[in-house]
């Protein structure tokens, strides 16, 4: 399938808008001066992301990222930041001065990635199917009833953990001036 | 659609991830990181799983795990976070290495 | 005793508010429409100031003892012929300007009371809104204007 | 952008407009002594104001179209009042109801009064009374109604920082 | 004298940038705020949800009546003074005149002392109705200020058929009580007693007095929302009230059964029966409950007043030009938010040299940054309304 | 598929069309507002007052416990709904019992989180 | 699995053709949104402010449009069109400026699914209910914007405060409605009616109409997803971030003009199209007992916009009756009752429909 053919769907320019919109917003994610902007277009990524699974047929998936990322995980993170500090403007100490490094790794991690996938898979066209959340369900609590329950106990986990670590409250201050 | 070009931009997310993972200072920014670098291996899952059309739906069974996981680092960090905020007065990650935790 | 007792079922006190405001809600509301309709202030109501210009006497006195000291009075005298024929001519006082400043005026009617003469009256109008400060200075004209809307003193308890 | 202050508004529009605000003043509840209690009152069920599209629900100057200066301005208040005015959004209206912001009332003589709010901030109606009957407000309001239906929008939009007299 | 408001802003700047730069959040409110009564400003040092100290800043108010009154005679006084606790105006004047005929020795007819008292009770109504309506307002519930309203406008009407005046009455001179129409050679004809219809009025009024109490025990007492909010919450201890020189129902919802009507003998309370009602804990809920009590002993008071009211002369013989003799005097009373008085000193004229008073709101709020102290942020709003003050008292 | 997709385009529209709404307002009240700044207009209010201390206070924590919580609940949302639908399904082939379970424990699991948290006096202002 | 969402009613002959076209169709169903939306939120407002006032015996909104000023909420509508549009200067602009459009937008997208009569709806998704619950937790983040841009203390407090309390009723919404989807078996909104109406397990004998769920075992369901809609619609007794007097108007305090209206009528939006998600989840859409299922498909709409105004109606009445709980309370409510109630719900419904 050569390029043209490709453009020919009207999916692909669904897709190619949304990548567009996806590797600015990412873009900015890592490289903007301000927290709560950086945190605001890790919304935009994932709500890319979201749509793409739309595309892909994985809706269950899709209004899940909505939910847990954009509902929940982002509120985190903004309410993680408001509470600390989050001034308004450009922040001076985000980054590191060694941005070219940085840099030519992330590219050398691009290059490997994409001219693997690119490799393998070439021009292999995706089936196009909806999941429907019904059969996913299905095999979700059948199949991989293991992992489900694992994930209860994850979660357990991560919320005592969060707040054990959140809850020492004055004394962890204290430590801290005496070490610091 | 092919598999390809949904592959080539989750390689493109994850190489960003990587960059802002090591060019951030400030936690916040690295978990934000982190964040892009998993939702681009969530993109890779379903892609994936849509290109095999395999009736147990593994692809997507396993994105959603993978945002689960996602959500439990996510807390947990934001806690580690907010306790070096809370020590530092900075939520700088390599000012931690200075102090002995 | 200040405490009265607390409701026994849980929620009561909720829905006994609420039955309260759905009965409210269809009674009839107590609102007077205004300018659509007007109630009639007390005969008593310290509205306005009237002035009857006849009784007026320039004593003044009204102006002394306003705590505000919003009254602006000025008048000269005035040679009278003599009432009856022979007699001594008269001074009499008259009343070039009788000012009250209404952005002023804190209403307490120690001008009204302490007229000899009967000159101040109140008047319970009230509408007299402006736009601008210097109309609030209501000059002789328009505060004997306001003479017509002085009411009747009230009725008493017998 | 600012048409409006540029051109004017044709017939139509600008009574629009200004039906609009006239019917829709949201008040700032500022109540400072003796007359917030009657302009209280005057929110109350016997005269109640929001009859005349007077909504006294914003805390804050940021909503709000229509301030009303009920009681003492004291020289202390005076810059906090003459901030919040700043700080609402044109366009927008004062009243001041009462002798002691007309014109400091019955303190006239005080250290501490201000002798008038339209000393600190331009005021469109002045409501006499010590305290106004509620009547008397709405009679006021009633007021800044006409005014406001007679109004020329492109001149009410472009008066620069009216200024107090 | 023309106020730059420029100036004025920038003077505002540097007074306020000073109290700054502590660890703990300072959290301001006021002057403007909308549940402050008025222009109350409160500065609160809060860690967390606690409040570490807080620090009134009163004055925004500051009227300047001590100093006025150095320059008003005695009637002008009288005018003025209803105007410092503006919710229940008439009360404020009482004191003062009960303070003018003692140093004067001048004795006052029955009949003007009972409608004395019953204006006095009538103001007492008219500002616990206020705090009836406002203080479920501050606890968020809307409805209940309407319909307090709505009967406060019944004793408003009341009062002005009586007296002119919707709550500023100006309605005592020395020697008795009178209201501000002329007395010239036309009115002379006309007494100025009580107007027709006020006795009934005010029967049928008293009975609604105790209905919107009965109302607001369903709308508000027994709410089990405003109960979560008020019980327990900023408890006031007995010794403490006392310490604090809090008075009138805050200090009876404390467990104090403190009450001048009952002690002083500034208007004839003796004759008639009410009880005094006294909380138990002195927390808001006591506080409130104790005013809605209060309003129905208003109610019973005013009821026999009414009945029995005296027949006679309004006013005493009084010279027409009034002088009050050298010498000074004290005279307190119970007023709705609490002890009132006023401490004269007369030189003789016709102005007095010294006028002292002494409001409730004022030392009632006093108590106010030791109660907030450790108290919750969101429960300012509710410590803060169940005190009942009202800034003209505080700041006078 | 092609209703799949319609359905999502619809969707999209919305999004879009709440982002219209607003936009179409927005720039009909530019045309016609008033536009005066001023240096005081734009400060921010504070009851009348400047703005009074900076200090942001640490012990906020309690929100991101809130959100902690809100994160692990909103996950467990997400498995219940395929759940919730399948419960027929399974109990038709006689494996009702199985998913009751098996969605009970992982409830439990995370209602231990609950209680731990409410122990913990999460819910408790100190 | 079957669509419906492709025909509007029955359309006349001519424009069959016309209509069947998703396009044209799509831009009617956003024309009529478009309309509808607003003009019922505007409804909605006029109906709190009028009902505010009868209830507190007054009249209400009077002068505006000539009698019983039914023109209120449009002049309010046009005032803020033409009032000045602040942003202060320590805002950040662009993030206070997007703020609103997140919350419409959320509310907007909810009401794609929303079923006004069997063939009456703009999209029937499979996993509608999941939808709409992941599009209203958007607005989250839309008010979490408001209240750090505005660079105001009393904004970041009651943003922090609205967004505790956004989440922690999030919850029990929807796990209030996972009971229902339990009991429906399914997560499409029409499907829900119909497991309420014509597919009903136990019908009103003499009629095809079901008993909605409310009457099946719901009920518990439908309180905690009453008292969860009033929580995320802010409204007494859960108004505190934007009323609680000390935070002067909370995350809204710093804006102005149309920004403002947006907000407002955001919230007004959602309160109609929670209502109508109630309606639909526990009170049976738009099928009424006694009237026949044929005939839902015109008198649909109205049975549903009759249960959305009762709906508003109770809103607004306890609005205007209760006082307001303290933030602490507000959790704990949440967090102590609410949840675990609304968990042990979905298990007993479970239960009974494995057992059943
Ligand atoms: S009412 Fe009082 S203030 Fe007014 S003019 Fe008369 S004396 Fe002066
Ligand atoms: S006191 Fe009476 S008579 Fe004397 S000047 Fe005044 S109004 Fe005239
Ligand atoms: S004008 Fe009179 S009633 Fe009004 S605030 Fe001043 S003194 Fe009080």
């Amino acid at each position: 399938m050569d390029f043209v053919d490709w453009i020919e769907q009207p999916q692909n320019w669904v897709f190619a808008a949304i990548a567009a919109v996806m590797l600015v917003a990412a873009f900015r994610v890592v490289t903007s001066k301000n927290v709560v902007h950086a945190v605001l277009f890790l919304v935009a990524t994932l709500a890319g992301s979201a749509a793409l699974f739309l595309l892909l047929g994985a809706e269950f998936v899709a209004w899940t990222v909505v939910l847990v990322y954009i509902g929940a995980v982002v509120v985190l993170f903004l309410m993680g930041i408001m509470i600390t500090r989050a001034p308004i403007g450009a922040d001076v100490e985000l980054d590191h001065a060694r941005r070219w490094p940085a840099a030519m790794v992330a590219f050398a991690v691009f290059g490997v990635l994409a001219g693997a996938s690119v490799a393998s898979f070439e021009n292999l066209e995706l089936v196009g199917r909806v999941e429907r959340t019904g059969d996913l369900g299905t095999t979700l609590f059948d199949r991989f009833v293991i992992p489900f329950e694992v994930v209860s106990f994850l979660l357990l986990a991560a919320l005592i953990g969060g707040i054990v670590l959140a809850r020492r409250d004055v004394d962890v201050s204290e430590d801290a001036e005496v070490s610091g | 659609m092919i598999v390809s070009q949904f592959l080539v931009l989750s390689a493109a997310l994850f190489a960003l991830g990587v960059y802002g993972l090591l060019v951030r200072r400030n936690a916040v920014l690295v978990l934000l990181s982190i964040e892009l670098m998993l939702s681009a291996v969530t993109i890779n899952l379903v892609a994936f799983g849509a290109f095999h059309d395999d009736p147990l739906f593994t692809g997507s069974v396993f994105a959603l795990f993978v945002i689960t996981v996602a959500a439990a680092e996510v807390g947990i960090g934001i806690a580690i976070v907010l306790m070096i905020f809370r020590a530092r007065r900075s939520a700088n990650v390599d000012e931690l290495d200075l102090m002995k935790w | 005793m200040a405490t009265r007792p607390l409701p026994k079922i849980p929620l009561t006190g909720l829905a006994k508010g609420m039955w309260l405001t759905l009965k409210t809600l269809f009674t009839k509301p107590v609102t007077v429409n205004y300018p659509l309709e007007k109630e009639i202030p007390v005969p008593r109501a310290r509205g306005v100031i009237a002035l009857d210009v006849d009784n007026c006497t320039v004593c003044m006195l009204c102006a002394r003892e306003c705590p505000d000291w919003c009254i602006y009075i000025e008048g000269h005298k005035e040679e009278q012929p003599p009432s009856k024929p022979g007699g001594r001519p008269r001074s009499r006082a008259v009343l070039d300007r009788f000012d009250i400043d209404y952005a002023l005026c804190m209403y307490c009617g120690i001008c009204v009371e302490v007229c000899p003469f009967d000159a101040l009256y109140w008047s319970p109008e009230y509408e007299y809104s402006e736009r601008d400060i210097s109309a609030m200075l209501h000059d002789k004209e328009r505060l004997t204007d306001w003479l017509t809307t002085v009411p009747d003193p009230p009725p008493l308890e017998s | 952008m600012g048409v409006i202050d540029k051109f004017g508004g044709i017939k139509p529009v600008s009574w629009l407009l200004n039906w609009s605000r006239k019917y829709s003043l949201w008040m700032f509840q500022f109540g400072l002594a003796c007359c917030a209690i009657e302009m209280m009152a005057a929110s109350g069920p016997r005269y109640d104001f929001m009859r005349f599209g007077i909504i006294p629900l914003p805390a804050s100057p940021r909503q709000a179209d229509l301030m009303i200066v009920a009681g003492t301005v004291t020289d202390k208040m005076a810059p906090a009042i003459r901030r919040l005015y700043d700080q609402m959004p044109e366009p927008k209206y004062v009243i001041s109801m009462g002798s002691c912001s007309n014109c400091g009332g019955p303190y006239w003589d005080s250290y501490s009064v201000t002798k008038g709010v339209d000393q600190i901030l331009p005021v469109d109606v002045y409501v006499p009374g010590c305290p106004p009957r509620p009547e008397a407000l709405m009679e006021g309001i009633v007021l800044l109604q006409q005014q406001i239906t007679n109004e020329d929008v492109r001149e009410k939009w472009s008066e620069r920082d009216r200024q107090p007299v | 004298m023309t106020v730059n408001p420029q100036a004025m802003v920038h003077l505002s700047d540097a007074a306020v940038s000073v109290e700054l730069e502590t660890p703990d959040m300072t959290l301001n409110i006021g002057p403007q705020h909308p549940s402050t009564h008025g222009v109350l400003r409160l500065v609160a040092q809060v860690d967390g949800e606690r409040i570490n100290s807080v620090e009134p800043v009163v004055g925004y108010m500051h009227r300047g009546y001590e100093k006025l009154s150095e320059v008003r005679t005695y009637a002008q006084i009288t005018a003025l003074v209803n105007r410092i606790d503006w919710v229940s105006g008439f009360a404020n004047e009482v004191p003062f005149i009960v303070a003018a005929e003692r140093l004067m020795d001048i004795e006052v007819p029955e009949r003007a002392t009972a409608i004395r008292l019953i204006l006095t009770e009538m103001a007492r109504l008219s500002s616990h109705l206020i705090f009836l309506s406002s203080y479920p307002l501050e606890i968020g519930a809307a409805t209940p200020l309407m319909h307090a309203l709505r009967e406060r406008e019944r004793i408003l009407d009341l009062m002005e058929g009586l007296t002119g005046g919707r709550f500023h009455p100006n309605f005592n001179r020395i020697g008795g009580v009178k209201p501000a129409v002329g007395q010239g050679a036309q009115t002379k004809k006309m007494s100025l007693d009580i107007p027709k219809g006020f006795l009934d009025g005010t029967r049928e009024s008293m009975a609604r007095m105790t209905a919107i109490a009965d109302d607001m025990d369903s709308l508000v007492s027994g709410n089990e929302i405003f109960l979560a909010r008020t019980k327990g919450v900023g408890v006031i201890p007995a010794d403490k009230a006392k310490a604090f020189g809090v008075s009138g129902p805050n200090l009876r919802a404390s467990g104090v059964q403190f009450d001048l009507r009952r002690i002083e003998d500034y208007l004839p309370y003796d004759r008639y029966e009410f009880d005094i009602p006294v909380g138990t804990t002195g927390d808001c809920y006591d506080r409130y409950m104790v005013r809605l009590e209060e309003v129905r002993q208003a109610a019973r008071i005013i009821s026999q007043a009414i009945e029995g009211l005296p027949s006679g002369p309004l006013q005493a013989k009084v010279p027409r030009i009034i002088k009050v003799p050298k010498g000074e005097i004290y005279v307190r009373a119970e007023n709705p938010k609490g002890e009132m008085g006023y401490y004269i000193v007369s030189e003789g004229g016709r102005i007095p040299y010294r006028v002292k008073i002494r409001s409730a709101s004022f030392s009632n709020l006093s108590v106010m940054p030791w109660l907030l102290e450790g108290a919750l942020v969101p429960d300012i709003i509710a410590i803060l309304g169940s005190l009942d003050f009202v800034l003209g008292d505080v700041d006078r | 598929m092609t209703q799949y997709f319609h359905d999502y385009i619809t969707v999209a529209a919305f999004l879009g069309l709440g982002v219209l709404l607003v936009g179409v307002a927005m720039g009909l009240s530019r045309l016609i507002r008033p536009d005066k700044p001023s240096k005081v207009k734009s400060t921010v209010y504070e009851c009348g007052i400047d703005s009074v201390g900076g200090g942001w206070s640490q012990s906020h924590i309690r929100y991101y416990i809130f959100a902690l919580l809100f994160l692990i609940f909103d996950v467990e949302a997400v498995f219940i709904f395929p759940w919730a639908i399948k419960i027929e399904d399974f109990a038709q082939i006689d494996r009702g019992l199985f998913i009751l379970v098996e969605m009970l424990i992982f409830i439990v699991v995370l209602v231990l989180g609950l209680v731990y948290a409410i122990r913990k006096g999460v819910l408790r202002w100190e | 699995m079957y669509f419906r969402g492709d025909t509007v009613m029955a359309p006349p002959v001519v424009f069959a053709d016309l209509l069947s076209n998703f396009w044209v169709l799509l831009v009617i169903k956003l024309g009529l949104i478009a309309a509808v939306v607003p003009g019922l939120a505007l409804v909605a407002i006029y109906g709190e402010l009028k009902i505010s006032a009868h209830m507190q015996s007054r009249i209400g909104p009077y002068f505006a449009g000539g009698r019983w000023g039914w023109a209120q909420p449009l002049a309010d509508g046009l005032k803020f069109i033409q009032k000045e549009d602040l942003v202060p200067d320590d805002a950040d602009e662009y993030v206070f400026k997007f703020a609103p459009y997140v919350v419409l937008a959320g509310t907007l997208a909810t009401f794609v699914i929303i079923p006004w009569g069997p063939r009456l709806i703009i999209r029937d998704l499979d996993l509608g209910l999941f939808y709409l619950l992941a599009v209203s937790s958007i607005s989250t983040i839309g008010v979490l914007m408001a209240g750090w841009s505005s660079a105001n203390k009393y904004s970041l407090m009651g943003g922090l405060r609205a967004g505790a309390q956004l989440i922690a009723y999030e919850l029990p919404l929807v796990l209030a409605a996972v009971g229902v989807a339990v009991q429906a078996e399914t997560l499409s909104l029409p499907g829900i009616v119909d497991a309420q109406g014509i597919d009903a397990l136990y019908t009103i004998p003499g009629t095809d109409i079901g008993l909605p769920f409310i009457m099946v075992g719901q009920i518990v369901g439908f309180a905690i997803f009453l008292i969860a809609s009033l929580a995320e619609l802010s409204r007494t007794p859960f108004d505190m971030p934007i009323a609680e007097s000390e935070l002067v108007m909370g995350y809204l305090t710093e804006y102005s003009g149309l920004r403002f209206t947006m907000f407002f009528l955001g919230e007004y939006a959602g309160m109609v199209g929670l209502a109508a998600i109630a309606s639909t989840l526990f009170l049976g859409g738009y099928y009424f007992p006694g009237i026949p299922a044929d005939a839902a498909d015109f008198v649909g709409p109205m049975v549903l916009v009759g249960k959305v105004g009762v709906l508003v109606f109770l809103f607004i009445w306890m609005r205007w009756t209760f006082p307001r709980l303290r933030e602490d309370q507000l959790q704990s409510l949440a967090w102590k009752w609410l949840i675990p109630i609304a968990l042990a719900n979905i298990a007993v419904t479970a239960v009974f429909k494995v057992a059943f």
